[in-house]
């Protein structure tokens, strides 16, 4: 049973407020969540040894998100998102190695390093969007091919509250309400934008209102188990042929925007520690595992350290790789489908011309 | 050989790849029943119904990314601007979205789409509605950028736009919509595709290597007509056909001919489409060239709507003609 | 007195039912209305002696928005629209000759004839656009001016059914909501965007509800005195430091999108005939001029003879004025601010230097 | 002289406009509470308040356009993007509302407002992050638009803009922000301010020219030195400043001087800044060159994240001393 303030409604009816889940399951979600965060952490140290260049957004806080999102849909359901993706990707399939090799610049990382922190791809994911806001209307095609097709497959598309005032995520509401997508547009709120709290960005915060004609599902984005349920019923609205729906996720981020941010300037510490320690969605969801009598704290202790482990393995596995060669060849694939490349590429002077063998 | 308008070159392109792939769908403002602004859709809704040929609300930024994201989700939209110059509150997405996806997903995500509607000059809609957006487009890497000037130009390019595997952006030209070409058979064929990249000798010719694209090819065809009858000069005519990528060698094999170089577009004169065909020519072929390489273009200046003020602001037949006469040293 | 049919309003109280209005006035609204159709059917009739090119939108049938609006305001608001803007333009203070003007490429223009007929300015008239959507955050922007400088003047913001999906609407709305702007947004809804109705183009086609967060008011376009009404009221609201308001103005366009749209194809002769029979806007106030005894039928058509005859000599002076000379000093004034100019702009060739005298 | 960051440079720029006239404001993503996403306005919310120093929504294309509102009104905006990556969702804005508008109003509305932010390469951040838009801009008639490299570059350029009538574009480079110049006496006051369109010769030098712009401006120099060092060859660097109107007298007075041009930037190779001003030495200053002008540039691939990679993408030092060598057949 979900806490009744799990969900909050406009012009729908909430979810069921039981869900079945094996024990299994939660355990997986426990480990999945616990994954998450030690790859951020790992990701964490890594930018700070300078070894990750550039922007660097971790969800550290977020994870009951990604985690609760993969954990209602299938492989064949499309997932979305923005730059705030290493979650994400690891739960649509992505290895810790691979997307820690994306971050490093390796060759074996996910976009073989072309991509690096904020696009990131795999099957039934989308990115890795650096621009704010593309990705909804990108999702809302998502969806549409979808339906175009003839699948019975939602898109769930993300997007921050600072994202959410962006003109497209309306027109995307338009076109998906006219034409009934199975879009489940989703605004991870995790109460700023950079360094813009939600109140100065939005003048309506009730981001699960914000589609207006379109009905909206609240839900605490800091319980794994309310995400689970509340993309469920969704991805059920949609299989109805019901069109889209507008969820938000209310999370939390506990670093700062980019590893450049410490985070602390336009929040007060206090704020952060309340959050991490009354909303931990980590911590929550052991508080059920014990009471429910799931698994045992050892279990769990198992878990995290297994969890651990595994990231450890992985991210050495990670650094172990090499970077792509900085050679034209690599440097030039994947600009066109391969066979389809123009006769040659030009560098950066005349004598720096590429030719492709057809 | 058979005559066709550009429009029906193009209606029947998008017929065609609509008929051969259900992958392949239409989408844009007006497109269904309206037939199309300006009727180069006319007659698909009829025929492939509303599934296939979809009005949009207009909503430029929202409905190319929802065309993008169809795209890589595995469909080939072909998206529709009424015009290019509305195109600009979405280029991100043309951008960032379609043409670098491929790229920085280290070449698992492919995004074949096809946007196409009208660019640059027409007549008497001012400012706002009149700008070329060639060169921006052919800036771009991941972009393939193709300009169609004949019926068949019009047709081969669309169709291998649609079946190409990267974003294509169709550059057509408003005022060519209407105009007749002859088709041969071979073009009226559903199998007819013009490959990228190559550009066309309309006119061969010894003393002058105009390099050109859109509706100027038809221009400077008639400036080289007249230049022949008052000087008894040959002047080449290249048709680009392809922004990205151009083609070099055929721009480099004509001036080893003609040693002289002008290009003509009717874009802006600043960082336009000549300004790439100038500084190619003379990195790699400076020594072939026996005069200064010069460009004729718009000018640079806002598109006013007076015809007499309009018409100073865009390359004519007798511009082009008196231009090249003076780099020929003919006046 | 109004007819309780002629507002709707949303999250706000109605305005009043009541309206004091001089005799004089009544007949200057009916004048005014009447020299805009006057000039409209003048300009139909030069773009079909093809003395005007490109696109030309006419607002046949919508005159009373463009009048209602200007006898609500002072000469120090703003007013900004689309490209269908010659009654604005007109009732903003330009006169018949300098629009007819401007549509024949006349120097004498309101534009000296670089704008043509969607580009129209004049003092507390900011165009005339041809971008669908931007006028929106462009007058979202005048109404920041007013505030940014104290001034108790409001911005009426003039944009379409179809232009109302644009997201740029959108995020004006939220900076106007949040930074409290002095901003009339109005939809002039006219049933269609070129060939596409509302309810193709809209989600949800109650345009005066689509601020959400903001209060809206509909009202019916054809009466130039509801039009009138909820102006002023919502003049007052902004005035108040009430922020915006979003308006619908509920009207009809008789004829094509522009002329060269039969506008036909996607609705009935028959539905054209009744909104021209049953709720033209010259028509319906001569009705209440005449009940209220305002004015006599004879009156009127004096009035209307004035209007024609009117309108008939400033197209005839239009028609002579003289085009601008085709020459580089007056093709390259105004690109940038005279004084301000590059030493030279380039023409179309390399010769075609035109230098400044600064 | 005083030592500057590029940044203190352009935040005294502000803070001195912002004293001098009540017109002008700040308005951007993060300017205010947060101080800049690169801290160009540190300090301005404290100094000036939330009247003049505003903190907008992410909503690019709405508030572009509510500053060009503001701007028609009389006021005279500085309106801030993140990086002109995100101006891409509003250029239409700056094209069509700001650029055109007082030319399609027969020159009675103008509107002066500028548009800062830092553009093109910046370091890591893959395809979407890293993009230049300086010939984009640069081709579009109405408006101007500055290139800033030094700490003077920037406070005059800035200054400059915000006080011209027109649009203004100034395009910065993150990667300048902190780098250090040595700012004069003059440059420290508040009545400092570059004219637009000069260029200005950073180093004279009598074999080479080198015209370039923003942070290839120091690389060139640091060529140009080892050039001198290995070679004994003098190569002039001319600093654009302004990439419209450009400066052609300055060009075409170098290239007669060292008769060899080259050009670098970091934006893409093709319709690219280096093309525009090769052409123009050609079109005016074809027998002035004894050797075919050529453009180093950034590579013609969306920025790859990698650093071997990215390395290959844009100019190095080392690579503009190579290829000068190479022009000048030194190698
Ligand atoms: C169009 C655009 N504008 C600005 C930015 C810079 N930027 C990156 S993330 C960000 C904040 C987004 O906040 P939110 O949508 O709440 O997502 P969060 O980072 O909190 O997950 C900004 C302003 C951008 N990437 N794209
Ligand atoms: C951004 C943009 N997209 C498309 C167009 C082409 N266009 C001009 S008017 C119009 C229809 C607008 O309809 P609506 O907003 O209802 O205004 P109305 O013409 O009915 O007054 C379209 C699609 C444009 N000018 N700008
Ligand atoms: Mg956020
Ligand atoms: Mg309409």
């Amino acid at each position: 049973t979900l806490s009744d303030e799990s969900f909050e409604t406009y012009e729908l009816d909430p979810p069921p407020y039981t869900l079945n889940v094996t024990k299994k399951e939660l355990k997986q979600m426990y480990y999945d969540m616990v994954v998450v965060r030690q790859m951020e952490m790992a990701a964490d140290r890594l930018y700070k040894e300078k070894k990750i260049r550039g922007f660097c957004h971790l969800s550290v806080g977020q994870e009951a998100v990604a985690v609760g999102i993969e954990h209602a849909i299938e492989r064949a359901d499309d997932v979305i998102t923005s730059y705030r993706c290493h979650g994400f990707a690891y739960m649509r399939g992505g290895t810790v190695r691979s997307i820690i090799g994306e971050l490093l610049g390796r060759r074996g990382g996910i976009a073989y390093g072309k991509g690096g922190s904020m696009h990131m791809f795999t099957k039934g994911f989308y990115g890795g969007n650096g621009i704010v806001g593309a990705q909804v209307a990108v999702g809302a095609g998502l969806a549409f091919a979808h339906k175009y097709t003839g699948r019975k497959n939602a898109s769930i598309i993300l997007y921050g509250d600072g994202a959410s005032n962006q003109g497209q995520v309306f027109e995307s509401f338009n076109m998906a309400k006219l034409w009934n997508l199975p879009a489940l547009f989703g605004c991870e709120n995790n109460k700023y934008g950079m360094g813009t709290s939600a109140a100065r960005s939005s003048a309506l915060t009730d981001y699960y209102k914000r589609g207006q004609y379109i009905p909206g599902l609240k839900v605490n984005g800091m319980d794994v188990l309310a995400v689970k349920a509340a993309v469920a019923y969704g991805k059920q609205w949609t299989n109805n042929d019901n069109g889209p729906l507008v969820l938000e996720y209310v999370t939390y981020r506990y670093g700062g925007h980019s590893m450049s941010d410490p985070g602390t300037t336009y929040r007060t510490r206090e704020e952060i520690q309340r959050m991490r320690s009354t909303n931990d969605p980590i911590a929550g969801l052991k508080q059920h595992i014990l009471e429910w009598g799931v698994a045992s704290e050892e279990e769990l202790k198992n878990l995290d350290k297994e969890a651990r482990a595994y990231v450890n393995e992985e991210v050495a596995a990670a650094e172990a790789m090499p970077p792509p060669e900085a050679n034209q060849q690599i440097l030039f694939e994947d600009i066109y489908v391969k066979g389809t490349e123009p006769d040659f590429i030009r560098g950066r002077t005349p004598d720096e011309l590429f030719y492709f063998k057809h | 050989t058979k005559d066709y308008t550009v429009r029906d070159a193009l209606n029947e392109a998008l017929a065609e790849e609509l008929e051969a792939n259900d992958k392949v769908f239409v989408m844009g403002e007006e497109v269904a029943q309206y037939n199309g602004a300006y009727k180069v859709t006319k007659g698909l809704l009829d025929r492939f119904g509303d599934r296939r040929v979809i009005d949009t609300p207009i909503t430029e930024m929202g409905f190319t990314g929802l065309a993008v994201g169809a795209a890589l989700s595995g469909l080939h939209p072909v998206c529709e601007f009424m015009t290019f110059n509305f195109a600009m509150q979405s280029i991100d997405h043309i951008v960032n979205s379609a043409a670098k996806t491929l790229y920085m997903s280290g070449g698992i995500q492919p995004c074949n789409i096809t946007f196409r509607g009208p660019n640059g000059f027409a007549a008497g809609v001012a400012a706002q509605h009149s700008q070329d957006y060639s060169a921006w487009y052919g800036s771009v890497p991941g972009l393939k950028v193709v300009s169609p000037w004949s019926a068949e130009d019009a047709k081969g390019l669309l169709k291998a736009a649609i079946r190409d595997p990267n974003p294509v952006i169709v550059l057509e030209n408003e005022l060519m919509y209407g105009q007749v070409f002859p088709m041969s058979e071979a073009a009226q064929k559903d199998d007819f595709v013009i490959p990228f990249g190559k550009a066309k000798i309309e006119r061969a010719g010894s003393d002058l290597t105009i390099v050109t694209m859109s509706r100027c090819v038809g221009q400077s065809i008639v400036a080289a007509e007249a230049l022949k009858k008052k000087y008894g000069v040959e002047v080449e005519v290249l048709n680009l056909r392809s922004i990205k990528p151009l083609d070099l060698d055929a721009i480099l094999k004509s001036i080893k001919k003609t040693h002289r170089l002008m290009t003509v577009e009717s874009g802006f004169p600043s960082y336009g489409v000549g300004a790439e065909i100038v500084a190619l020519a003379v990195e790699y072929g400076f020594d072939f060239l026996d005069a200064p390489p010069q460009r004729v273009t718009g000018a640079d200046v806002p598109t006013p709507y007076a015809q007499g003020l309009e018409e100073m602001a865009f390359p004519t037949e007798s511009l082009i003609e008196n231009h090249a006469a003076k780099l020929l040293k003919l006046i």
